[in-house]
């Protein structure tokens, strides 16, 4: 199987979907003769023209908007906005429009779009450029908000998400573009609602999405050493969400714990702790734990930053305690 | 800030009088008529029937408007699209739609043209084109926006047709919409429904430069403004601007009228005085339109009571086709949350 | 005690606050002329005049950054967003400027804003004004969100806010405004970040905030008939959060239950049941339970919107259940 | 749409060249001319400290706007307000802020005018009421707003200059703060940096009518363009400006530059050629300054190359600094967060 980055993973499903289906286009700054801020959409303007690749005007509300009322009209558009923190300034469109319509008009119109965006941080971009906010788009049912870890996944979601009918949020990370991986040829789909079992084992459960799954395999990688078997599960989407994945392996393991690079109060993590203990109460031999980041503004220099971003040794040493083998 | 000179042409008075040259034939204006009354009646009616308790939520009317909306509305062609706001019930009719099934949607009727779960600020109607309307302030300025892509990625010909309020322009959501149409070309209209108040805010409390129309220069729009209170004068204003949409060329367009009404059923408008009410109100569209087409021997009397008579039945049977929809199931709750889900949502 | 509205109790912190301090003034939509959407300001403008009772044009990025900017200069700004709905074309103000300048500036600036505004449903306003957004800016850092339920908190934690030194935003709701209630007159402060015990019980904690704890008194009530003790805990606000009350409770009645408006996945009951459950597992005879607002934009017909809202009998029944006298 | 006269207005040799009147005094013009060449140096050394990993995250430089900033910055008082963006290093530097302190901070270090926790984006400075620099685009706008609106509310004689990118008039937030800026009659001046790009973007794709300026009239604002490669200009410009923010009209002034580098260090910028690039560089405001005080003697070669020296020798001292000053240490991580919160946030 070909090998691929993350980037480029994306950048090939967005090749074939607008190859396959010229309702397919592409929308958002400086996508075009600058080839994505990322680089995702590179050497796509030259493929497939300005009309197809529309570099827009730093104007988030007239990207969102854009593309939803074009998707009314039977297009299907896959906006990019830049980076999640610009998504405040837009994201009336999404939540207020995109997310209702097809509800709120009874069934009689459709909003087939997609908005790529990377979250996270990293590199010192600082507090307005460094933040996690999906959980707020999970947050809102008319919503799809899907959160690929590796390149080959990159590629499938992309390419199913872009094909279903929903309004869905598409979530890259910044630190994962260069992520290399195999990667189908062609048509490869990963469908939406399924978490995946990144690694099998007995003693317990972390669950993860983006970034933070490599995190979750480097633990159980160290815990291994300990003679911890740790199941490390990539839940993929937030919503939806597949608590039953989650489930079955935590009544199998007993001890769940939760690693996400988004803030711990309110953060993803609370629903997933929230649900397990609802669905397997019996079955838990110790509290569901959280490992987030740390709960600032991320800050510049990187003593701080450093500080601020989950750690390994945090999931390795709560991994410890709770299956009591400190 | 406000020039003197500026400040008056907000007055009705000031407003072009000239006799009005109709090339349409009898029917289309009698048509154009019948919808003017129907609107007003079927406002009032609205009306009673919130107080009636059978509609509820927010709810705004349309009462004094009714010259912009069907003299925008009449020249779109059946494949031109309709994007709106929450004050609109007026422009779903204007575009064709049932008056009982939108009655039976501000009832929350199943029959509704939402089904139920729209209500008054979310009417909808596919068939034509009527893209639906949009309770955030100027929110569905950038769905215009896209709809005209649409048209200009699907190379075809059609015109979008951009309701929006005077308030709404305060807004940034209207600035980038805006400023992107003209980027790209788009074929979209923007009629500016200026009832010189957004709640109880004037136009001169909500922008710097309270000539609206203005903005189209900066915004690469032709931008033009016209006196909402004619019907003709808004017709004529439109079916320019579709020429130039054609083309290419966006326009602008601020079509200065009034709300009788409060800004919602709720609203009492305690902020205007009787005096400014009636000053417009003695401009009535209905009756304006009414006296053009009788000096130009396009209508009679009886005619006038016929489509009175007429729209009445038709408001009549409206509610009562709406008294006779069922609510909608609450087994229904989920029902449009998603297409096609997975089984887990 | 005099007896006041909610409406009433805001309107008379807002009339103190501004007489006592004169760097407080309000800005917002048709806070004026027109009284407020809501009427809460009603009759300031005669007695501030209009530029400590500012209304604005409808721009709620220009309403919550010139209450940031004036802020920063030393003045005590309260904002109102109109409904929470519309606070998503002027949240970026709120979080990425708002609740981040204190921490990215070092310490260098402070941002002393209110910014007020109803969340909730209630009287078929639809999809979009009819949302629970709090728990997004709960999220936040940097924010606070406060919330209260009766005349006396409205006005006493209105008051406390304005005086705090940090971005709050401050949740009212829109079927709140009528109720009645005792108000100490004048100077009647209440801190932040401790929650209030509504009614004292032994059997089930029902943890709530905002309108939904009066539908757990209500609970409450016809529990009693049952024979189940409930404590009802009145969080009065979502960050500072006070788990230490709660989960006090907890250990004494060992079943705890989560009541507020908003949609379940990712809401704010979430949080509380990952902190319970962390921190009070083994005090636990039953999973944390929660009735929530059904995951649905509101629907306008009257059938839908009843169905949709949390419901009385759901919090009786969901108790009952769990202490095991169904 | 973009008129052919106004695009070629857009290129720097049609600009005014007329000779300059100066009333200051040598003194002062060798102070403006010693702070263009600091802010040149300065960010000719933080280029070289990024690529030698000192410096991270996003570095946005001054290169090339020297006298837009020059201009607009040294007319001002004590007692008036800046508000800026991302790119502000020279912006900071022009209000007088020790040059060790934002290099230190731009090293994430201790004695950092933000004590490391903002970086290059988000430099700030009480004492001389600078009050950031923001990084979403044009969201500091309605901070100056909120800025100016506190001047007219503490009825104080202060003026709020809000300097802010061409790219950012694209966005919703500059349309509401300069809208109500207009509304409210502040003392605020806003400078667009016009460096003819956001990013890889140019004006005319951003902007449907690229005369920025032009955009005053429809805020309430006297709009006026100047030629940001002449620092007299400019600050002739902000003279006016100033005086008329005094009477409660606020200014637009859009000041046309350039950026000599990328967006940001790690943009190499292919989206231009090296001859529009050449072509810039040839009107370079340092350069052009230093002839313009040549010819009318305010200046002599031997002062430039003293000045120069300084310079170079303040910029060494800055590192220096910085690379002595410690890392905030972690323990920190929680600082500033709330002021004086209550025991359990
Ligand atoms: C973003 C936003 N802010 C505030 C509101 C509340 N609101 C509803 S209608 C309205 C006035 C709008 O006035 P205008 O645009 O003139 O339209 P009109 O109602 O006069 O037809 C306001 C402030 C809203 N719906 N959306
Ligand atoms: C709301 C928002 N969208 C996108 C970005 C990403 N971005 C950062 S700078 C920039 C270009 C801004 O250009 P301009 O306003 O001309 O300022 P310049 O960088 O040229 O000085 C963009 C798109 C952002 N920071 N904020
Ligand atoms: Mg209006
Ligand atoms: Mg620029």
């Amino acid at each position: 199987m070909p090998v691929l980055t993350y980037r480029q993973a994306l950048n090939e499903a967005l090749r074939e979907e607008m190859n396959r289906d010229e309702s397919v286009f592409c929308l958002g700054e400086e996508i075009g003769r600058f080839g994505g801020s990322y680089r995702v959409t590179e050497g796509l303007l030259d493929e497939f023209g300005p009309e197809r690749i529309l570099a827009t005007p730093i104007s988030e509300l007239g990207i969102i908007g854009l593309a939803t009322g074009a998707a009314m009209t039977g297009l299907r558009p896959v906006a990019e906005i830049m980076t999640i923190n610009f998504i405040m300034v837009g994201m009336d469109q999404l939540v207020n429009n995109a997310a209702k319509i097809p509800y709120m008009f009874g069934g009689e119109a459709q909003v087939p779009i997609v908005v790529r965006t990377p979250s996270g941080a990293g590199h010192q971009l600082t507090a307005q450029h460094s933040q996690v906010l999906e959980v707020w788009f999970a947050y809102v049912p008319g919503m799809y908000v899907v959160a690929p870890s590796t390149p080959a996944d990159a590629k499938g979601l992309l390419k199913t998400c872009i094909r279903d009918n929903n309004p869905i949020l598409f979530v890259e990370n910044v630190l994962l573009y260069n992520d290399k991986g195999e990667v189908p040829d062609g048509e490869h789909i990963v469908p939406l609602g399924k978490a995946a079992i990144r690694r099998e084992g007995d003693d317990v459960t972390i669950v993860s999405y983006s970034r933070m799954v490599n995190v979750a395999l480097q633990a159980a990688d160290a815990l291994a050493d300990d003679g911890i078997s740790a199941e490390v599960i990539d839940l993929r989407s937030l919503r939806p969400l597949d608590m039953d994945t989650v489930l079955a392996s935590v009544r199998k393991t007993n001890h769940a714990m939760i690693v996400h690079e988004g803030w711990r109060k309110y953060g993803a993590g609370a629903e997933i702790a929230a649900q397990i203990q609802e669905l397997a109460f019996d079955y838990l031999d110790h509290p569901v734990q959280r490992v987030t980041g740390a709960e600032v503004p991320l800050p510049y220099a990187q003593s701080l930053e450093a500080a601020a971003l989950p750690q390994l040794e945090f999931v390795v040493d709560g991994a410890r305690t709770m299956v009591g083998k400190r | 800030m406000v020039k003197e000179a500026e400040r008056t042409f907000l007055q009705p008075q000031t407003m072009s009088n000239e006799p009005t040259e109709f090339y349409e034939s009898d029917e289309e204006l009698l048509r154009m008529f019948a919808m003017m009354v129907l609107i007003r009646r079927f406002e009032d009616k609205t009306y009673e029937m919130y107080t009636r308790a059978r509609i509820g939520g927010y709810c705004h009317m349309n009462h004094g408007e009714e010259a912009t909306i069907v003299g925008s509305i009449f020249p779109l062609r059946d494949h031109d699209w309709i994007v709106s706001f929450y004050r609109e019930h007026g422009h779903i009719l204007a575009r064709g739609a049932e008056p009982r099934r939108v009655m039976a949607e501000l009832f929350g009727r199943q029959d509704g043209v939402s089904h139920g779960r729209g209500g008054s600020m979310h009417l909808f109607d596919a068939n034509r084109r009527f893209m639906g309307g949009y309770g955030i302030v100027a929110g569905h300025m950038p769905l215009a926006l896209g709809v005209g892509y649409s048209t200009k990625y699907r190379k075809q010909d059609e015109i979008t047709l951009c309701l929006t309020g005077d308030g709404g322009m305060a807004n940034g959501a209207s600035h980038e919409a805006l400023n992107m149409i003209g980027l790209y070309h788009l074929p979209v209209v923007t009629l500016i429904v200026n009832n010189l108040y957004g709640m109880g805010t004037t136009v001169e409390e909500s922008a710097a430069n309270p000539n609206l129309w203005e903005r189209g220069e900066m915004y690469g729009h032709h931008g033009v403004r016209v006196d909402g209170m004619d019907v003709m004068a808004v017709k004529r204003t439109m079916e320019d601007a579709m020429r130039r949409a054609s083309d290419g060329q966006p326009t602008l367009i601020e079509a200065m009228t009034y709300r009788y009404r409060g800004h919602s059923v709720a609203d009492a408008a305690r902020y205007r005085t009787a005096e400014e009410v009636q000053s417009w109100r003695d401009q009535d569209p209905i009756e304006r339109f009414y006296r053009q087409l009788l000096d130009a021997g396009r209508i009679t009397e009886e005619q006038r009571a016929q489509i009175e008579a007429q729209v009445d039945a038709q408001v009549d049977e409206a509610v009562e086709f709406a008294e006779q929809s069922p609510q909608p199931d609450p087994s229904g709750l989920l029902d449009f949350l998603y297409v096609d889900p997975p089984p887990n949502v």
